[in-house]
């Protein structure tokens, strides 16, 4: 019986080999296909600098090709439309952004905005979208990082805004895109050199050193601003309390990436040649970048995530006890508060929060982080899209801007959002020494806005590419391993490292 | 004479002697055998004694205790209410019971319809002949080795095209029961039951003007409950367990436990920590392993003569 | 019932198309109401006739008749025919009384039964026009019989012409060719039946055949229709007092039997009928006739082999078939079951005067209860008639040696004209050969054919005394003997052999047979 | 025997279901394998590209990954489930010959079957579980028990250790099925073998070896033919053991299907041009070979030794 089955299977791949001989086969260099070429004349520097807004070359080959949106386009307001949102907020921000639909569905009586969250994480919203494109059953709008932008745009998926942001009734004046954070509207740009537009900035963040504000008065610290003062005051404090982890981080993947751009060894970029994005950390300045870490958590000073049994490290932060200083994602700021116990509130334990040390005061780097939205191409229907559109530039509006900023963390992505009454309103709430953990976490956010705007020309992004979120993810992982790992002496651990490193290369770009 | 006598009681002497010897290797053999079971069912036990141990431990003790605990600390019951209650961000605040209902929902139907689907088939690969019936067998055979990844992905582009997938609606359903209804396995497996009913039934039925899909209800199926039950079992089994393709076609509100049991209780709303409260977690595992084990209970001796049949060649 | 089989022929084909032919050309007659016995080696192709007969088995070639009804192309359960498996075959997870259920369950009852009645009230309400239609129907449907026939008469004609051609072929045109025309004459042939089947039904069809049933209605409805309002109304009414829900058909027809018109009272009557207390009282009634009644609610694995048989043939029988068929029903039960069982079953035939078919491989069974058997070999027949005949005058080489026990004693001889030899001595004679001479020849003796005589021509050396109940049989051997030894039954008053002392013996002629060696025919 | 008129009829018993498969089983087979024959197909457009080669195939081979995933799949396949087997088999003949308990015993032994596989993952996951960093976080169970500082499952533990953990975790969660079916079919042995044993006097293993095996030999050749195939698939039971939570599983530890979800996770070309999709689609298809191979190797000694 199975012998059949086998001699069945064997026909079946026989013919298939037949086909193959019928088949073109592939000459041995061959150039990539669209997606590379398109970003072959980005920038060749590692990461593309977001202060700077990159020179526009509108001659320069597209991503993808802008829709023709004619100035003359008038919204149909007669026929009904309904589009989708794919976002993975959490409960809260899922309830504002409801909010907002019923506020817009008054607006525009004709449009239904249909949000849903479809995964728990960016990755698994990115893969859902991706396979609905294969389906044809993808979603209007889309919230996400832009390396997921890139993927999608390798089925020419993603929405070109220039048209849409450039009509005369319905897109945005001039005065109105300035109003946005320089180096947060011009994220949506990095993808090509022709000025394309496929995202506009959406929830956004950076990462903050929160420290123990009352501990470090008492001890007269100054807040470090570079790795060495911070540790320096880490070992301080080790020397006082042994069994103290002074100093945490939250993120690997982060510490990688950031402190790689501080010590200036490449990550990843953009080959000049083919164009192509590419895996560069696998380099001596890194090694040395991990090492230099790898030491302090090997003498106690510092600990991951991952170390702390994949717990946050504020979560030892609120003890107000052992652990004095982390850094977090400033979107996180409220947890700097949420969770510590009355008592300890009470005790005085009170937080600041300061800009993310850099190795050089020369260098300052920190990671600009959070989702942007992104438009999806629906084929020809121009009103879908038009009011799709619509609802974005709607909840990227300064009030909504600061709407959502506020109870989460996240900075206003326009300057006018600090303008608006509701943000004066906030400001008012604000006292200068907070008694309620809700003051405190109020006065928290303001500041870790504040310190957002004053460093923002710090932010940087990376090269955006197929495997741009996997090296992400395993460089985090590679982090967490050369941490863990109980080296014998100097040598082994060299040779650790080297190897490690080497693996992650190649798991990679396998 | 005396001497016979002495021998004789002798004799009877050894021979108590051997019957004692006997007895003694009995006695020992059994005590090995119990302490070999006892072992072993002590190995088996270990991980659920620690499930329910953690399932009643507070969420306090499993987030912050310095060292593991072989008896809830403060014993919190509550735990398996706040299952319900607990309705976290990661989810979406949809709560455990919607999940529950789903995965009952589901573990219905793919169980009613596979089951039925599969007696079918099975009949008529086993009871009616036909071309081309060897060739087919031979094919669902090979596809039984299919590892399931290699088709995910087209299966998920025919779903929605069929507008099932994230439908916020019985599509959702439909998209995680009906592309692995069908299992070739229990299709196997019933056949081997079938192939085991002597033919004489089967004429004697057609004399008795009884017609094929009759004969099956009326026969062939009251004779193989047993390996009917199995396949019930097994399928339940089978949307318990289900994970992968779930995840991927139906949207939060439609997934099931599974998802849950992994992704859930991850404690943002509470402490920020961002730790996973196994508590939580070992109390919903508790409340979705009972009911099967008490339908293993219930069907113990249909299951177990059930499977052994799938084993005999047909 | 008579069952008549004309030639019938099974081929099996195996896949590697090699064709065995297990029934050849059978040709035979059950009388009915009669026991016949189908007897024969294994292998002979008597279970695959009695399956043919039951249309498990479509036969390759041939047809087989139920009375005047052609029922080949019939599948089992149109043929109304009960059949008893060697084995039995009862439903196990079944109780006894469920397994003889099972057959009537099948054959939806209450529809006929509600027919058979509307017939009976339309030839009692217009029996002009019933007399027509159903007169009709009877002939078209006998028609479409014949036509059937014919139609697979053709194309087994056909596919044996086919099965010829593909044999000679030689992988040239003209094969080829030949099918071609084969298959071109075949669909001709089915042509001409169907144009001459839709010409004969012309024929048979009454002019206006539409008003005639419309009519036949019309005066049925006429009646019915003053009635089904009241019915309508009673039902309500009933349905109103929840006492009457359980039970519901026994209280209605109740309610309904004073106002039903006398015409269609069969009618209503058979739709109100309770046919599950009716099937059930069939079913107590099968068990008594067999006797299992005090088994009824065991489950089969709970009986003994012969109440299992009893079973079986209960459930054979309880949906009245017209033919009986037992497939060695015997074989599983031990000597002493065997003996009761077959007077059993012998009685139950009787009673019920069915027409039977016996398979079995037991000469002295079938012998015991046919009224007629039997002789198959090689799916041909090799004689038939009544046991004792067919003892008595064998046709040939192989029934002589098939019945009896002990088997009958062959030896080496010679025919010199008219005269049978063993050994020189003439041991036998008869008019009928004449004076054939023939010098070889096989002398077959009954064993009780010997006759212990001082001037016996035949000379035997005993061997030794076998005593077998009553009858003593001398064991003893002969040169020209085609076995080492020879079995001979003497009535015991004379015997008077001593051991290694030679015999003489005469042979009886009514118990000695003469065949050719090479063929086996019977010469006298 | 039965003459059959009308094959129609059969079909009519096949047809929802055949119409199932070929949709949702027969079409994203062949799909998947010429998927894995076109290096350039991109998933997102469902686009099969130009060229029909076995790149994908050479890459998947020069993929050192691919062939640690292919050996992590070998392992458990070949340490787990003979073990489980033997395990269950001698489980199953000391439950079939005591009578007290023996219900008991049987539903003890069957629990693990009725749970749910990722969950009981996770609960071994935590009682092999060990913190990084000292005074963080609690030792597992099985730290705590042995008094060690292990790390079995986290990022640093060694192949070895982490290999144990699934393995135990494998054979722990394959005994019951096969418990069950072994004293299915041990109850289906009828008493007068061994009763004729007695007789002979035969001494326990040589019952077991010399009756019980061979009458068994049906049932185990079954079992191994279908546990074979389904641990090739292995891949949940890795991740839920040794995986962490919102993190990718270490690649060192991946099997074969879980090296096939990597690839067809990511979209695009690597480095040479070759889909990374077809690459994943190309591994699916190698597994698919190596069961069916190991299917037949399966089938032709069971033909030779078992006994039916």
């Amino acid at each position: 019986m199975l012998l059949k089955t086998f001699q069945f299977k064997a026909i079946a791949f026989a013919s298939l080999t037949l086909l193959l001989a019928a088949c073109e086969t592939r000459p041995s260099s061959e150039n990539p296909t669209s997606m590379d070429q398109s970003t072959s004349e980005n920038s060749g520097d590692s990461t593309t600098s977001i202060s700077s807004s990159a020179s526009i070359d509108p001659t320069a080959p597209k991503i993808v090709n802008w829709y023709n949106l004619p100035q003359d386009t008038v919204l149909d307001t007669t026929t009904e439309v309904t589009i989708n949102f794919w976002h993975r907020m959490g409960a809260s921000s899922q309830a504002i952004v409801q909010k907002w639909i019923t506020e817009f569905k008054v607006l525009y009586p004709h449009i239904t905005v249909v949000e849903e969250r479809v995964a728990n994480d960016y990755t698994a919203v990115a893969d859902k979208v991706a396979l609905s494109i294969t389906a044809g059953t993808e979603p209007d709008i889309v919230e996400g990082y832009p390396d997921s932008v890139a993927r999608y745009a390798q089925a020419k998926a993603p929405l070109a805004l220039n048209n849409f942001i450039n009509h005369p009734e319905y897109g945005l004046t001039q005065e109105q895109q300035d109003d946005f954070l320089p180096g947060l509207w011009a994220e949506g740009r990095s993808y090509d050199n022709a000025g394309t537009i496929l995202s506009l900035p959406f929830t956004k963040s950076t990462e903050g050193l929160f420290y123990n504000a009352p501990y470090f008065a008492q001890h007269g610290y100054d807040v470090p601003r570079t790795w060495d003062e911070l540790f320096a005051i880490a070992e301080d404090i080790k020397s006082r309390e042994p069994n103290a982890i002074p100093f945490g981080y939250d993120s690997e993947d982060n510490l990688f990436i950031t402190a790689a751009k501080q010590w200036d060894a490449p990550y990843t970029g953009y080959n000049a040649t083919t164009g192509r994005g590419e895996v560069l950390f696998n380099n001596n300045e890194a090694k040395d970048m991990v090492k230099y870490f790898k030491d302090k958590v090997d003498r106690g000073l510092m600990i991951t995530r991952a170390l702390n049994a994949d717990a946050y490290t504020s979560d030892i932060f609120k003890t107000n006890s052992r652990l004095y200083m982390y850094v977090g994602s400033t979107g996180g700021t409220r947890y700097a508060y949420i969770g510590a116990s009355a008592s300890v509130f009470d005790s005085g334990y009170r937080v600041g929060v300061a800009p993310l040390p850099s190795q050089t005061l020369e260098r300052p780097a920190q990671i600009q982080q959070g989702p942007n939205i992104t438009l999806l191409r629906k084929g020809n229907n121009t009103q879908r899209m038009l009011a799709a559109w619509l609802f974005a530039k709607y909840m990227t509006g300064a009030e909504q801007s600061a709407e959502f900023s506020i109870p989460s963390g996240y900075a206003p992505i326009r300057f006018s959002a600090y303008q608006t009454q509701r943000w004066q309103n906030y400001e008012a709430t604000i006292v200068a020494n907070p008694t309620t953990s809700a003051d405190a976490q109020n006065k928290l956010v303001r500041e870790a806005i504040e310190m957002f705007l004053e460093n923002s020309q710090n932010f940087f992004t990376s090269a955006v590419f197929n495997l741009s979120s996997k090296t992400r993810t395993e460089v985090g992982a590679l982090l967490v391993k050369i941490f863990a790992y109980d080296a014998a002496d100097e040598t082994d651990l060299n040779s650790y490292i080297n190897t490690q490193f080497g693996e992650s290369y190649d798991f990679i770009v396998n | 004479m005396a001497k016979a006598i002495h021998l004789n009681i002798n004799q009877d002497y050894q021979f108590d002697q051997k019957l004692k010897i006997q007895r003694t290797a009995q006695l020992f053999r059994n005590i090995l055998l119990y302490t070999f079971l006892t072992v072993m069912a002590f190995v088996v036990i270990v991980p659920f004694y620690w499930m329910l141990n953690v399932s009643f431990q507070s969420s306090n003790e499993v987030l912050n205790s310095l060292n593991v605990s072989f008896f809830p600390k403060v014993f919190s019951p509550q735990n398996y209410l706040n299952v319900f209650l607990y309705s976290s961000a990661a989810q979406g605040n949809i709560d455990f019971s919607r999940y529950l209902f789903n995965t009952v929902l589901v573990a219905f139907f793919t169980t009613l319809g596979g089951t039925f689907f599969s007696i079918l088939v099975a009949f008529a690969l086993a009871r009616l002949n036909f071309k081309g019936r060897d060739l087919i067998f031979t094919i669902l055979l090979a596809t039984m080795m299919i590892p399931g990844e290699m088709l995910v992905i087209s299966n998920f582009v025919t779903v929605s095209r069929l507008g099932w997938v994230n439908a916020n609606d019985a599509g959702s359903y439909l998209a995680v029961i009906i592309p692995f209804l069908v299992s070739i396995f229990h299709i196997y497996l019933l056949r081997q039951t079938f192939k085991q009913i002597p033919n004489e039934l089967y004429y004697a039925a057609k004399v008795d003007g009884c017609t094929d899909f009759k004969y099956l209800w009326k026969v062939m199926v009251p004779m193989a409950k047993s390996s009917i039950v199995t396949i019930i079992i097994l399928r339940i089994m089978g949307t318990w367990n289900a994970y992968i393709w779930q995840d991927i076609v139906a949207n939060e509100k439609y997934k099931l436990v599974t998802t849950w049991l992994r992704s859930s209780f991850v404690d943002l709303a509470d402490t920020g920590s961002g730790r996973v409260l196994t508590n939580y977690q070992m109390a919903a595992t508790v409340i979705v392993t009972v009911p099967l084990l008490l339908l293993f209970i219930f069907f113990r001796k249909y299951i177990m003569s059930g499977v052994s049949r799938s084993g005999v060649k047909g | 019932m008579e069952v008549r089989l004309e030639n019938l022929t099974k081929v099996f084909e195996s896949k590697n198309s090699a064709r065995t032919i297990a029934v050849n050309q059978f040709n035979f007659t059950i009388p009915d109401g009669k026991l016949v016995g189908l007897l024969g080696p294994s292998g002979c192709g008597k279970s695959t006739t009695l399956y043919m007969i039951s249309g498990l088995l479509y036969p390759t070639h041939g047809r087989i008749f139920f009375g005047d009804e052609d029922v080949t192309e019939l599948s089992p359960e149109q043929r109304g025919i009960g059949l008893v498996f060697q084995n039995y075959a009862l439903y196990p997870h079944m109780t006894v009384k469920k397994n003889i259920l099972f057959p009537l369950e099948n054959m939806n009852l209450k529809k006929k039964s509600i027919e058979d009645a509307t017939k009976l009230a339309h030839f009692a309400i217009s029996p002009k026009e019933a007399k027509v239609y159903y007169q009709y129907i009877k002939e078209s449907t006998s028609l479409k019989n014949k036509y059937k026939r014919l139609e697979s008469e053709a194309k087994a004609v056909y596919q044996s012409k086919l099965l010829e051609i593909s044999k000679t072929k030689k992988r040239n045109e003209k094969a080829t060719n030949s099918t071609s025309s084969e298959r071109q004459s075949f669909k001709d042939q089915l042509n001409d039946f169907k144009l001459s089947f839709e010409k004969e039904m012309q024929n048979i069809t009454p002019d206006k055949l539409q008003t005639i049933v419309s009519k036949m209605n019309d005066a049925y409805a006429a009646i019915e229709k003053p009635y089904q309002n009241h019915k309508q109304k009673i039902m309500m009414q009933l349905l109103l007092n929840p006492i009457h829900w359980f039970d519901f058909n026994h209280h209605f027809w109740k309610a309904l039997k004073p106002i039903v018109p006398e015409a269609i009272k069969q009618v209503e009557e058979a739709r109100y009928k309770d046919y599950q207390k009716q099937m059930h009282d069939e079913a107590i009634a099968m068990a008594k006739l067999v006797g299992i009644e005090d088994q009824l609610n065991k489950k089969p694995a709970q009986l003994s082999g012969g109440q299992q048989q009893r079973v079986a043939i209960a459930r054979a029988l309880v949906k009245k078939p017209k033919v009986l068929l037992l497939d060695e029903p015997l074989s599983n039960l031990d000597a002493r079951l065997r003996l009761q069982t077959r007077e059993e079953i012998k009685r139950i035939q009787k009673e019920i005067g069915i027409t039977t078919v016996f398979v079995t491989h037991d000469q002295e069974e079938a012998m015991s209860i046919s009224d007629e058997i039997v002789l198959m070999n090689f799916g041909a027949e090799q004689q038939k008639g009544n046991p004792q005949d067919v003892y008595n005058q064998p046709a040939n080489l192989f029934v002589a040696k098939f019945l009896g026990t002990p088997q009958l004693n062959l030896y080496q001889g010679a025919l010199k004209n008219g005269k049978v030899m063993i050994q020189d001595q003439v041991v036998f004679e008869s008019s009928s050969l004449k004076s054939k001479s023939l010098d070889e020849v096989l002398i077959g003796v009954r064993p009780e054919g010997y006759e212990m005589d001082e001037k016996g021509t035949l000379t035997l050396q005993p061997q030794f005394i076998e005593m077998i109940g009553r009858d003593v049989s001398l064991v003893a051997s002969h040169p020209q003997a085609q076995t080492p030894s020879i079995r001979i039954i003497l009535n015991s008053d004379d015997f008077s052999v001593k051991p290694n002392q030679l015999i003489k013996v005469r042979l009886k002629p009514h118990k000695t047979f003469i065949f050719e060696k090479t063929t086996g025919r019977r010469l006298a | 025997m039965l003459d059959h008129k009308r094959d129609l009829k059969a079909w009519l018993y096949l047809l929802i279901p055949l119409f199932l498969l070929t949709i949702f089983t027969f079409y994203p087979l062949i799909k998947t394998f010429l998927i894995s024959l076109f290096s350039e197909y991109n998933a997102l457009t469902d686009d099969f590209g130009r060229y029909f080669d076995l790149y994908a195939y050479t890459a998947i081979f020069n993929d050192r990954f691919f062939i640690n995933a292919l050996t992590n799949t070998l392992v458990i396949v070949f340490v787990s489930v003979p073990a489980s087997t033997i395990l269950a088999l001698l489980i199953a003949v000391s439950l079939n010959s005591i009578k007290p308990l023996q219900k008991i015993f049987q539903t003890i032994f069957f629990i693990p079957y009725v749970t749910n596989a990722l969950a009981i993952g996770m609960v071994f996951n935590v009682m092999f579980s060990h913190p990084l960093v000292g005074g963080v976080a609690a030792e597992g169970l099985i730290n705590t028990l042995f008094q060690t500082a292990i790390d079995w499952v986290g990022p640093t533990a060694t192949v070895e250790r982490w290999r144990t953990v699934v393995l135990i975790y494998t054979i722990w969660s394959a005994l019951p099925f096969k418990i069950l079916v072994f004293i299915g079919g041990l109850q289906n042995i009828s008493k007068q073998y061994y009763d004729a044993a007695k007789i002979d006097a035969a001494p326990k293993w040589k019952v077991m070896t010399r009756i019980t095996i061979p009458l068994l030999s049906p049932i185990i050749s079954y079992i191994l033919i279908t546990s074979f195939i389904g641990s090739f698939k292995a891949y949940e039971s890795v991740l839920s053991v040794v995986g962490t939570v919102g993190r990718s599983l270490d690649r060192n530890r991946w099997t074969a299907v879980a090296y096939v979800y990597d690839k067809i996770g990511i979209s695009g070309l690597d480095i040479n041009n070759i889909s990374y999709y077809s690459r994943g689609a190309a591994a699916a298809v190698v597994l698919f070979f190596i069961i069916m191979i190991f299917t037949f190797l399966n089938l032709y000694i069971s033909k030779k030794t078992v006994h039916y």
